[in-house]
């Protein structure tokens, strides 16, 4: 059809989907193909990520049209001089249990003050990092209390086992082989609650904003489906999550259990990202990780609250809700 | 005979040892799945398994075959890079001062370094991996041939050029032939070097590839599938590199007769 | 070949004036000397020598291992540049491969190889048509005894074997001069005398000048025009011969019986050791 | 001269063409960030810098310092096991038949995909960074090791042996010294080798290291940092093929000579 | 040495019984035939030949290029095993460096090593004790003319000077067993006659027996205490002629005067020619 030629030739009508794979909308709005159904004249690829910093860099390249990305990552690639061009144009979940920092029971620490001098693993510029920052500073500790250590989860595992590290901040599904033999100091979902929420945002390219409006719509209608799914089918979800990450059921579900998923109604309130003009908390909570972030000397300067208003997309957002 | 039965008994016993550590419960099962664990997971990714078809739509087959094309295309570039440059290099002195330098800088640079360069430029798909795959397999070949060429024996050009040989005919005819045998050990080394940088040219959007196998399988903890991973890529190298020596053997009978 | 037109001059010693010295073949060394290595440690294997060979000689050197005929053929065949003094071959400065074919003291063959791949490279670099090389790749290989080797690796052969190859390979070409360094050393008398034979008959036939090394007093005498003994440390010109024995419609046997033959044979033979034992 | 003039031109020819590019904006500052803020993050992470000692604590020479003892013990154990097992598996054919298989699998096995086993069995403070770079400057030497012992000329062998020497005093007087030149262009490939693992190996806990440095740098997308352990990493590695090339001409006066 | 003891026999051709088989230095060659190359390709390079040296004998073997005399050499070197028949030295089989010394067609010089160098491995392995090593390296030096060039490479002297390195690192060690593969090929006259003296002087003073290769029928009559003629293809015995030459407290410029050498020389000469041209 001429739609398809257009697509293979102007490639307007490509979209290209970064996402992460640890439960979230994103997962049953794939392998429910709900974007394909709402946009058949689009060529649609889904393409994993496994990194915050390798979308930004995806996204410098101009290889992506829209992807998931924790709220750190987000916050220094709007940051700096030459901010990466992209919005934040949803919410897919915020990290709940699925995100925490547990010591090793045989260390005897039990709460994160005792953790000073402590060998304490993380992956470096995650969402984790964030949240152990934040952790240590409601704590009274400076970073340099604590030996900080940069490595990725199954490392962790490895070093946990050896007896290398004392605690780890730390994502599912490795989180969950710790806690067997470790007792939890803190979640992500308490740093949240504490007003460091940390969160997986999705967001669109500047370019696609220019080129098709109408194809983000779309997408932000699939994913408040699924939002919704999540909730009125905890079944299916589960089903969708299992053969997405080819784990079992049972895995999938208590992942899902442990995250923390609004609803759109939610989504687009004033607790999070508002609408059109008036930009909700969000604004805040990447306002204050970016000052945090500075504050670590992991960004040179903070952004302008203006910088950070303008990496807002929420153009028709509202219209999710019809 | 003992050209198979040496490395077969080697692997039996490696395949014992692992049993047994394995059985011994020192690390958690995540960490050293037994063998049986391993061998489930092979099946499951060559197969389609309640309705699954191998690893994520894919199977070991497949990946494999994707990762293959992709060394093949960026290593066989690299390697025709390598060679070129190498036989300039040796035989014309200007051009090996100009660009030595550069080759020694690039050949130095960690992959993981300037990949997300490569990812800013050339994007996610083939482009960056491919390019990635070759800048690896360039600098074996690119060196060994360049101090090849540089140690031609002088005897023999001067044959070459008191038979009549021009400078390009003393190239083709005594410089290539004779430099062949350290240009294919830096071809093995290139393949070899290759197919190790597979992981680190398939971080992103490496799937379906089995080194993108292999790291997706490794962010789940999922042991079995990244042994299953290691060992097909070692397998295929290892296949390769037989012929590479086969070829070897047969295109420089006169190694070690001089 | 322009050297045909060109007069066999049997020059006499020192008589180098008169001699066309840019007739293709022709070969003359003005003073030359020839130091090897540099800084502390330079040897001066050669000089200084003044030679002129006009075209169509048959020039012969003979001396003392060690006294710089290697070096005197390699500074002829472009292969080495004069310290001092200036080598001219066909009148120009020499550059390998243009106007001499040469034969090495060793057999430099190309291992990667086979004798028949040697000798047709040979004929390629010489400009022999593809179509031709068969055949004068069959000749060559009669020639010098070696029918049957073809297929051959250069290492599956005797040495003498190998330095046929050689042999053979240089004269694939046909250059107005031969430079050929011992060629013979390593062969048995029958076919040494043959393939004296038949380099005699090559040269006096196409009208080719030569430059033969040879440590054989009786091959000297057997195949030159003209005889040079070199002294040694540093090689100069003890001696310079003019042999001018009946050479053709002779047959070789006689030749070598004759009276002449044997005194000439034993003056070079004499000059050799005098000249090297100085 | 020409041999320092030439690739000076051609570093000056580079810096000019990156800053009229950086100049030009076609590429936003994070990606191509222009030669003069190169140098000023070189000059922070050099210096104590508003009460910040050069990066995260340690300033670059002492990154680069860490890293290089790091390689020097990696790589220098690399080297010696690369040696000795290209000896022993040139001259023995069986022990050949035996570990070839297991060696060319391993250089075929990505670090990423092994990295995590290193972990389990040594930890995460230097053992695994430098074993993970002996692993990796193993095979080149080894390779070309065992191919150049398999190639030494038959004839020099024979000399020797006729000569009354040892099975060992050939291995010594005529294996080593023939195939050295081969295993130098190894011994050359591997420290390339072992530079460019550099950030794998610095992957875990590798701060302070010039590796860890770079991957903490573009974590945060600190590109200039990035560049500058980039340069930092490429110019040393060139001094040291500098310094490797100089002693292969030393130690190998005959290349080219037979 | 305990060749001393045996007295040497010198053998009429075909004599093979009543020799001392185990004397040291003493070979044996029962039927031997060599091939070359394997499955399709095979050559037969030598046999069957049945040959017996007894100690304290000068062997010289003569044949036409290509006839297998190198093949025999290494044969009786160890360096190739027989494809039937045996070969024993000092009635052992024989191993490469164990009883003979040998000289091979090509220098084979350790290109690592310097002239001195490759004298000095040979004092080492010949179990020459290091103090020693200064006296030994000069004199085998002084013997083949080569005083002054201990510290060039080997690329940096003369192809003649190459071989007299290959046989100063011969002589070296004492080997009742001395193989020589045409060792004066590239020498000068009065080079070769002065290691021709050397050699024959050393080998009757010690009693050391020697095979020597040669295709000059002058050295092989002057050096042979017995001459074997080789046939070619596949290379098996032609002649096999003991020599009585008076040997003692004779002048070699005498000797090669005398009749009997020249009639001795001239029987070789066509006994290698004829057995060439079979
Ligand atoms: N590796 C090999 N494979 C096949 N044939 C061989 C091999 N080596 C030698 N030959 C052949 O065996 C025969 C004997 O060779 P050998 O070297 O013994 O001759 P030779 O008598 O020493 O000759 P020369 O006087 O030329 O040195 C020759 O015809 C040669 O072509
Ligand atoms: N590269 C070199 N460096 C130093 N000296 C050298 C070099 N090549 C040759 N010589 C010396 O120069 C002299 C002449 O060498 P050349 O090879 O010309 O001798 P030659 O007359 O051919 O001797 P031969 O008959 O032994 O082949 C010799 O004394 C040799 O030692
Ligand atoms: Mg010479
Ligand atoms: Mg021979």
């Amino acid at each position: 059809s001429s739609d398809s030629e257009a697509a293979s030739s102007g490639g307007s009508k490509r979209l290209r989907i970064g996402y992460f794979a640890f439960p979230s909308g994103d997962l049953i709005v794939k392998n429910r193909k709900l974007l394909e159904k709402a946009l058949p004249d689009h060529k649609i690829s889904w393409i994993k990520f496994d990194s915050g910093a390798s979308v930004n860099q995806a996204f410098l390249g101009k290889s992506l049209d829209i992807a998931a990305l924790g709220s750190s990552p987000f916050a220094r690639g709007v940051s700096g001089s030459s901010p990466i061009p992209y919005k934040v144009a949803w919410i897919l979940d915020v990290a709940g249990e699925n995100e925490a920092l547990v010591a090793r029971k045989s260390t005897g620490v039990t709460d994160v003050a005792g953790l000073r001098g402590r060998k304490i693993a993380t992956p470096f510029a995650s969402t984790s990092h964030y949240s152990l920052l934040a952790a240590l500073e409601a704590a009274g500790l400076k970073p340099s209390d604590v030996q900080l250590i940069d490595l990725q989860p199954q490392p962790i595992l490895a070093a946990w086992q050896r007896g290398d590290i004392d605690a780890a901040y730390v994502w599912l599904p490795t989180l969950d082989e710790l806690r067997a033999t470790g007792t939890q100091l803190t979640s992500s979902k308490e740093i949240g609650a504490a007003g460091k929420p940390t969160l997986d945002l999705a967001v669109v390219s500047d370019d696609l904003i220019a080129r098709d409006p109408a194809a983000i719509d779309a997408w932000r209608t699939a994913e408040a489906e699924a939002l919704r799914l999540l909730k009125s089918d905890p079944d299916g979800s589960v089903k969708a999550v299992a053969a997405e990450l080819g784990i079992s059921a049972a895995d999938a579900a208590a992942q899902l259990k442990q995250g923390v998923f609004l609803t759109p109604e939610q989504v687009v309130s004033a607790d999070w990202l508002g609408t059109e003009g008036s930009p909700g908390k969000l604004l805040t909570y990447v306002s204050d990780t970016a000052a945090f972030l500075a504050e670590q000397k992991q960004i040179d300067a903070v952004p302008s609250q203006d910088a950070v208003r303008r990496a807002f997309y929420s153009k028709g957002l509202s219209d999710v809700l019809r | 005979m003992r050209h198979v039965a040496l490395p077969l008994g080697s692997l039996l016993l490696f395949l014992v040892l692992w049993q047994v550590l394995a059985a011994s419960h020192t690390w958690s099962e995540t960490l050293v799945p037994p063998p049986a664990k391993v061998w489930d997971a092979f099946v499951d990714v060559s197969t389609t398994h309640d309705g699954v078809r191998g690893y994520n739509g894919t199977t070991l087959v497949e990946h494999l075959g994707i990762s293959l094309r992709r060394i093949a295309i960026g290593a066989g570039l690299g390697i025709v890079a390598g060679v070129v440059f190498g036989l300039f290099m040796g035989t014309v002195g200007w051009l090996r001062s100009l660009f030595e330098p550069w080759i020694t800088f690039l050949r130095t640079l960690p992959p993981l370094a300037y990949f997300s360069l490569l990812i800013i430029w050339l994007g996610i798909d083939e482009e960056p991996k491919v390019t990635l795959l070759a800048v690896a397999a360039f600098p074996p070949v690119a060196v060994s041939t360049t101090t090849a060429v540089a140690a031609v024996p002088k005897s023999l050009v001067e044959a070459a050029r008191a038979l009549g040989a021009s400078r390009w005919d003393t190239v083709r005819d005594v410089v290539v032939p004779s430099a062949l045998p350290e240009t294919l050990t830096g071809v093995r080394l290139a393949v070899g070097v290759a197919y190790s940088s597979l992981v680190a040219a398939e971080l992103v959007n490496g799937l379906p590839g089995i080194g993108g196998m292999v790291k997706d399988a490794a962010n789940y903890n999922n042991t079995p599938v990244v042994l299953v991973g290691i060992i097909a890529i070692g397998v295929s190298g290892l296949v390769i590199d037989g012929l590479l020596l086969r070829l070897e053997r047969v295109v420089v009978p006169w190694r070690g007769r001089t | 070949m322009s050297s045909g037109e060109v007069t066999a001059v049997t020059s006499a010693a020192g008589a180098t004036a008169e001699v066309d010295t840019s007739a293709a073949g022709s070969v003359r060394i003005e003073h030359v000397t020839h130091r090897y290595g540099r800084g502390g440690e330079e040897f001066t294997a050669v000089g200084p020598v003044d030679l002129s060979v006009p075209a169509g000689e048959f020039l012969v050197l003979v001396g003392a291992s060690g006294c710089g005929k290697s070096t005197l053929l390699r500074l002829i065949a472009g292969f080495e540049r004069p310290t001092q003094g200036a080598v001219r071959v066909s009148g120009a400065e020499p550059r390998p491969g243009e106007a001499a074919g040469v034969v090495f003291q060793t057999p430099r063959l190309f291992p990667w190889r086979t004798v028949r791949g040697n000798i047709d490279l040979a004929l390629r670099y010489a400009g022999v048509s593809r179509s031709r090389w068969p055949e004068r790749r069959a000749e060559l290989l009669a020639r010098v005894g070696l029918e049957g080797t073809e297929r051959r690796r250069v290492w599956e052969i005797s040495g003498g074997q190998q330095q046929r190859v050689a042999i053979a390979r240089a004269l694939a070409a046909e250059n107005p001069l031969l430079l050929l360094d011992e060629p013979f050393a390593a062969l048995d008398a029958l076919t040494r005398e043959r393939l004296q034979e038949d380099v005699r008959r090559v040269t006096r036939r196409t009208g080719r000048t030569a430059v033969f090394v040879t440590h054989s007093a009786d091959e000297a005498v057997f195949l030159g025009s003209r005889i040079v003994v070199l002294a040694k440390g540093p090689g100069t010109v003890a001696l310079d011969l003019p042999i001018s024995l009946p050479r053709d419609d002779v047959d070789a046997e006689e030749l070598r019986g004759s009276r002449e033959f044997t005194e000439l044979r034993a003056q070079v033979s004499h000059a050799v050791k005098t000249a090297a034992a100085a």
